[in-house]
């Protein structure tokens, strides 16, 4: 599995170099104001862990490094230049790849169609370029076999696959095509705990192979696993921003606001 | 790193319950068998109960009657993969026809200028449905049909306006002439049958559309621009682009079929072409694209159209009271619609092993 | 009641061939008739009543077919051809989008005649005979009748927009009548009819004469007439059994006739002369059926023929 | 177990956050403020550039225009939300005015008898529209294309069978004919102008399915089976009873229609009401109703109705060429769509606070 | 919060009566069979938790008790009489409420019509009753606020919400309306520490108050909180199936093939 990410991770990386630097940034839907006075960095080899309540504007911060909404307030650099991206094809050709949590598929194309969506492999140039279709199929397989995932079919429809085995195809697409930078918002959300591990682990070798990575989830321990950098945001706001050394497990677990609830609920449920 | 990998524990397992489809499952769940069936039993029906029907210059007429549906019909069954309508696809047919003589005719310029000219047109009322369509995001079903009403009102306003009356002078004394004639709307003898030139292109746009659908990255595209489009946007799929192109695809050949039109009838009229859409339209559904996009085949539409083109004229064969046309058409779209969902039916619900 | 009476299956449907066989000398012949009729017009069901009527006569096996669009319309002609019919009739309302047609009819020995329309291009078209009026002809006669019975403004109506049949009607009405403006109405869709001329007639009350181009037009242009309070006179193509009543209560100064049930019979008859007799009808010029006109001066005589569908 | 429950900490904090959207943001929200804004601008358009309309007289001519497309568009709004099309609306206006007065003609029977008769058959057909659509699940575009056709052909069909012509006798020395008249087509004067009884109807129709869109569980059901037919089957809304009854109000206006047209006319064209549907469907986009289903409202396809029976009259008032009737009725159309857009882009786009 | 389900609950529920029996059921889709002699009873005053991996056929088989697809193989008894639901409508006249892990929720409908969706107050019988819309609003705001969730209108429209808020309004619809069982699929997959604590405070109410709950979840730790009885499936089969007492959290975690795995990776990731 990591032989995919060291193969195509990008070699001019050095770690520690700021791949994304976003200063005041802040986003508003119409009158909802969904993001104010973010700043955050993405560092080469550092995996930026978000955490937050639901709303907390987690998934509308990836979007925006993602290209898919453009920030309104604030400015992002990326590689030290300012940026705003107008579409994902951007932020994708500056080697930042996205698992989204909602945006996963199209669900009537065959499951390695949508492994290559956007980057297809083909044997010429331009838009009419034949496709290398056998090619696809096996790289599709084998990359998803290597997440312990095996569809029945390759050619099937990707709606036809359960929810989890659905967001495995769009983790393993994103750490196959992110050269610098990998996005996952809540990857391991509708995962079982054995594919969790696997996306873990392809989240370390990541870091390790020299890539950014900004991690969503909601689950601390599984942050606290690989985080080098942890930011909680709160309606909008990040209301801790650290690195690894400076918190430990049970400050991020109660700022989530949960750590001491959990234990105190495991006793209350145990009557 | 990689040394630490290991084969997740359960993989081979699960590699037991892979299945693979037979090949009757994976043909049967393509869009086009549907069709195929149903075409071939409204086929076996009139070759039965219309004995005008069994003779090849039959056969090739009722060619040559889909070719004219259809070849517009490929780009609007692209269109519809992409998730979008083109209403205006009719008209723009007689819009193309019409520049491309008037403009001649009035100032005495070579055909093949006019006709050049007209592409460009045909071309910059594509660009402009498409461009509005993913500019302001409104549906292409209204953009569309409010060009198709601009395009009826302005053949009409501008063929009065210039000839004095709804139709064009006669062009086969101008210049050009013969070339655009042999090209766009000649025919050839095979033994006893008339072939016209129009077949020969619909089977080339149709290869080169199933051709671009299948096996190239734009045809990847439209597919998930019609399946997804947000989705295919976040893969970084140029949505926009490709729609754009769609639309134009779809006023080229409306501008091929003009060209046809224009010089196998030498003269038009500025009233043509209306209701053709849905012509259209129900070629490529009947074919088995999805009405919402992001599933179809060039094929299959090309079979669509071929389906009406000889329902249409299979009626006339028979004899039928003509009174009655349109209820045996409704009837024929249908079953031929319920048959292909038959087939889709089978296709799914056999069992494997 | 005697609409009832004509009802009934023998003259509805296309093929003669069952009905037939009793009736007249049974020639076995199969002719085609292919017009741009769109469906739904009382004044095809006249031309088809006619050739009905002369196939009847004949033994003769009927096969009615129509498609307003001339390039259509060119493939039902072909597809007589291929059906190796013996005789083909045919309106050529676009004459130059048929010649290519009636040229493969008559490659393959097929007589085609012309009837309704194209009067002036059917011989260079290569259709035999004609039969039909002048509509550009009867156009500029209503038109000068209009003017010399006072009048100072007409309004031409427009029920299908782009037909060249009846951009030629209004166009000759101009010819007759200079101040003549047209109007464009959706004659599938008769309140849309009648509120378009009645805004037409708020928005121009120097209007004192309409036009109609079609029978069911002239009755919603009466409504409309009404609701507007409008004092304007009405004059109309073509006849059916309302408005030839409608002559006959004063209400339509005149109607411009031009006997389709005579077109349709002559057709069917004059392919069926010249296939068994080789004879030729109008010994090569048009026969005209029409202009004649209509109004309270003949309308006693001809109302019971209008109810009997024949006239 | 209650007592141990206590109030999640963070809650009132974050009510804090909470906004109450102002009246007009509320307001520019709502799917007929658009169509509202897009309708006042083109009156006031036409005011300016037709005399002919600045009068009573006229504004219910338009007003009356407005009714014979509005109330179809009624139904066709509601079908809509609902997530379906029906291409046979336009037709089956004709079908049931040709039911009543063939049946009653040819075995003279009261009238009344043979409207109630028509009804019946108008719902059978709507109810065969949406039976076959939730059956089989074939798009109701494709479905109803089939009857639309279908009937088509049989309008004509029969009629010629029946009466031996394409258009049915004169009805109105029929028995019945009087009260129908009054209740379907009659009209009274206020001061000098006419007021047209369908205008009334109108009215009462558009009202009363707001009332049931907004107010009521059947109102909540359209909207959740057009937004998602498979979330709101899984919350137990009967998605497939919901479609049926849709495709049958859409006949019973249908037929509606159909009895003010035969009793205002006293006698049928078996070809007329083809092209209308697709008037209804525009009234019903240009008022704000979403295409794809789940979104509009009933004041807003009123609207819709009103702009295009508005723009189709206004033309003639103000003597423009009627060459170029369809390009001025495509440019309008266009215009509107896009007024509405930016109405609801305004709507969206303002900030709170 | 639990008053809610107090109040809701059918009071002739008595513990540990059998309300849903499967046996030997079976389901496929198409060419692809995802279900396979399953025997399950859900019984009142009881959790059952249903496990697997990604594509195990977990949601299958609730769906199937939600009466969103029928089985086709084996029998299914509710409340001892053999049924097979043809529609959803059946399964919740039966008090059967289900949270969907992808059928959540109408976009486009305002928050509040979303939660009464199919169960509408109304002031009076039959479709054409007029709603009792102040009412409405009103409960749903605040059952909603009970799940810590305080959305910022009511009348927006519930696709402005973030995943994890489109979440709760599902579960808190679920427990407002289930009278006798409540089936959550992945209820708190998406949902953040302290809202999964409240989802699973509404669990073990809704236990406690007598209902049946069926508890979808990838993470046995969530499980063994408030399970009473666990299932494992795997690919289709129930390959574990045994009572709290016989079974501990450590071999739920084992055999959901995650638990050793989990702390054998953090030591892996921590180097
Ligand atoms: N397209 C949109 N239009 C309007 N409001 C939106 C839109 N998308 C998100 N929001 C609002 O912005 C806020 C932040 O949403 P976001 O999806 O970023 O939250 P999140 O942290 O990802 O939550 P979760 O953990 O539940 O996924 C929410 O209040 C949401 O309602
Ligand atoms: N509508 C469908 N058509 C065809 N196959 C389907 C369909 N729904 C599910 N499947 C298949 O059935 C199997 C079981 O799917 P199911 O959704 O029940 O899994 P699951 O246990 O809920 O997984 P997850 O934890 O990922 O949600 C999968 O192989 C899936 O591909
Ligand atoms: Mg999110
Ligand atoms: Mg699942």
């Amino acid at each position: 599995m990591t032989d995919t990410l060291a193969e195509h991770a990008d070699p001019e990386l050095s770690s520690g170099e700021p791949l994304i630097e976003m200063k005041d940034v802040g986003k508003t839907y119409g009158a909802i104001r969904a993001l104010k006075g973010i700043n955050l960095t993405v560092r080469a080899g550092e995996v930026t862990c978000v955490l937050g309540d639901n709303g907390a504007g987690k998934s509308t911060l990836i979007k925006i490094m993602a290209g898919l909404h453009p920030h309104n307030e604030g400015t992002m650099k990326v590689d030290g230049k300012e940026v705003s991206f107008s579409s994902p094809r951007e932020s994708l050709d500056h080697g930042i790849a996205t698992v989204y949590q909602d945006l996963a598929v199209v669900s009537l194309m065959e499951v390695w169609r949508n492994f290559f969506l956007g980057s297809e492999l083909t044997s010429g140039k331009g838009p009419f370029a034949t496709l290398r279709i056998a090619d696809m199929k096996r790289i599709a397989d084998e990359e998803l076999r290597k997440m312990g995932v095996v569809v029945k079919d390759i050619n099937q429809p990707i709606g036809t696959l359960s929810g989890g085995q659905r967001q495995c195809v769009a983790i393993a697409r994103a750490v196959y095509f992110g050269a610098r930078v990998l996005i996952l918002d809540e990857p391991t959300a509708a995962l079982g705990v054995k594919q969790s591990g696997v996306v873990l682990k392809y989240t370390a070798a990541a870091r390790d192979a020299g890539l950014g990575v900004v991690f969503i989830t909601h689950n601390p321990h599984h942050a606290y696993l690989v985080g080098n950098h942890f930011v909680i945001l709160k309606l909008g706001q990040a209301v801790l921003d650290k690195k690894r050394a400076d918190v430990g497990l049970d400050e991020l677990t109660r700022q989530m606001a949960g750590g001491d609830e959990l234990t105190e609920l495991s006793h209350e449920l145990q009557k | 790193m990689s040394q630490t990998t290991k084969t997740p524990p359960s993989a081979p397992a699960e590699a037991s319950n892979r299945v693979t489809l037979g090949w009757s499952n994976r043909l049967l769940a393509r869009p086009e068998v549907g069709a195929l069936v149903a075409a071939i039993v409204i086929f076996i029906f009139f070759l039965i109960v219309a004995p005008a029907f069994r003779s090849p210059a039959s056969f090739f007429t009722v060619l040559y009657q889909s070719s004219t549906i259809g070849i517009v019909a490929v780009a609007v069954g692209m269109l519809m993969i992409g998730g979008e309508f083109d209403l205006s696809a009719g008209v723009i047919v007689t819009t193309a026809g019409l520049v491309n003589a008037m403009f001649c005719y009035q100032l005495g310029i070579n055909l093949i200028v006019g006709a050049v000219l007209s592409l460009v047109f045909s071309l910059v009322i594509g660009f402009l449905n498409g461009y509005l369509v993913v500019r302001t995001g409104i549906p292409s079903f209204l953009i569309t049909l409010g060009t198709f009403f601009v395009l009826q009102g302005a053949n009409l306003g501008v063929t009065k306006l210039v000839t004095g009356s709804v139709s064009t002078p006669n062009i086969n004394q101008m210049q050009g002439y013969s070339t655009l004639d042999a090209i766009f709307a000649s025919s050839f003898k095979i033994g006893t049958v008339t072939v016209e030139i129009t077949v020969l292109w619909w089977f080339l746009f149709v290869a080169l559309s199933a051709w671009i659908l299948q096996r190239t990255r734009i045809g990847n595209w439209i597919y998930a621009v019609g399946g997804n489009a947000d989705s295919a946007r976040a893969v970084g799929v140029p949505v926009k682009a490709v729609k754009i192109g769609l639309f134009m695809t779809v006023s080229f050949l409306g501008w091929f079929v003009g060209m046809h039109t224009l010089y196998k009838f030498d003269t038009l009229q500025a009233g043509n072409g209306i209701g053709n859409e849905f012509l259209y339209i129900i070629a490529a559904v009947v074919g088995g694209t999805l009405l919402t996009g992001g599933f179809g085949n060039a094929i299959g539409v090309a079979i669509g159209a071929f389906i009406f083109g000889m329902t249409s004229l299979c009626i006339v064969y028979a004899g039928w009271d003509p009174n009655w046309f349109r209820a045996f058409l409704g009837v024929m779209l249908l079953l031929a619609v319920m048959v292909n969902l038959y087939v889709k039916r089978l296709s799914t619900a056999r069992k494997v092993g | 009641l005697s609409a009832c009476s004509s009802g009934g299956a023998p003259s509805t449907s296309s093929t003669a061939g069952s009905g037939g066989g009793g009736a007249g000398d049974n020639s076995g012949y199969t002719f085609a008739m292919v017009t741009h009729e769109t469906p739904g017009d009382t004044f095809w069901d006249k031309i088809k009543a006619g050739a009905q009527q002369a196939a009847k006569n004949n033994g003769i096996t009927l096969k009615y077919s129509n498609d307003p669009d001339p390039g259509k319309q060119a493939t039902l002609i072909q597809n007589a051809v291929d059906s190796k019919v013996d005789g083909i009739a045919t309106t050529l309302a676009t004459p130059d989008a048929l010649a290519g047609a009636v040229k493969s009819a008559n490659d393959a020995g097929i007589p085609v005649v012309a009837f309704n329309s194209g009067i002036d291009q059917y011989q260079q078209v290569g259709a035999k005979m004609y039969f039909g009026s002048d509509e550009n002809l009867a156009g500029t006669t209503a038109g000068k009748r209009i003017a010399s019975a006072g009048g100072k403004k007409a309004l031409c109506v427009i029920q299908a927009s782009g037909s060249v049949a009846l951009e030629a009607r209004c166009a000759g009405v101009k010819a007759g009548l200079p101040a003549t403006e047209n109007i464009q109405v959706n004659g599938a869709d008769d309140p849309s009819v009648v509120s378009a001329l009645q805004a037409k007639l708020a928005q121009d009350s120097s209007i004192d004469y309409i036009v109609t181009l079609g029978a069911p037009i002239a009755l919603d242009a009466l409504k409309a007439m009404d609701a507007a309070g409008s004092k304007a006179k009405l004059v109309t193509f073509d006849l059916n059994v309302d408005a030839a009543q409608a002559i006959k209560d004063k209400k339509i100064e005149f109607s411009i006739d031009q006997q389709p049930y005579v077109q349709g019979y002559l057709a069917i008859q004059s392919l069926y002369l010249n296939k068994k007799n080789g004879n030729d009808i109008g010994g090569g010029k048009a026969v005209l059926t029409g202009p004649s006109f209509v109004d309270s001066s003949n309308i006693d005589q001809i109302l019971p023929f209008a109810k009997n569908n024949t006239r």
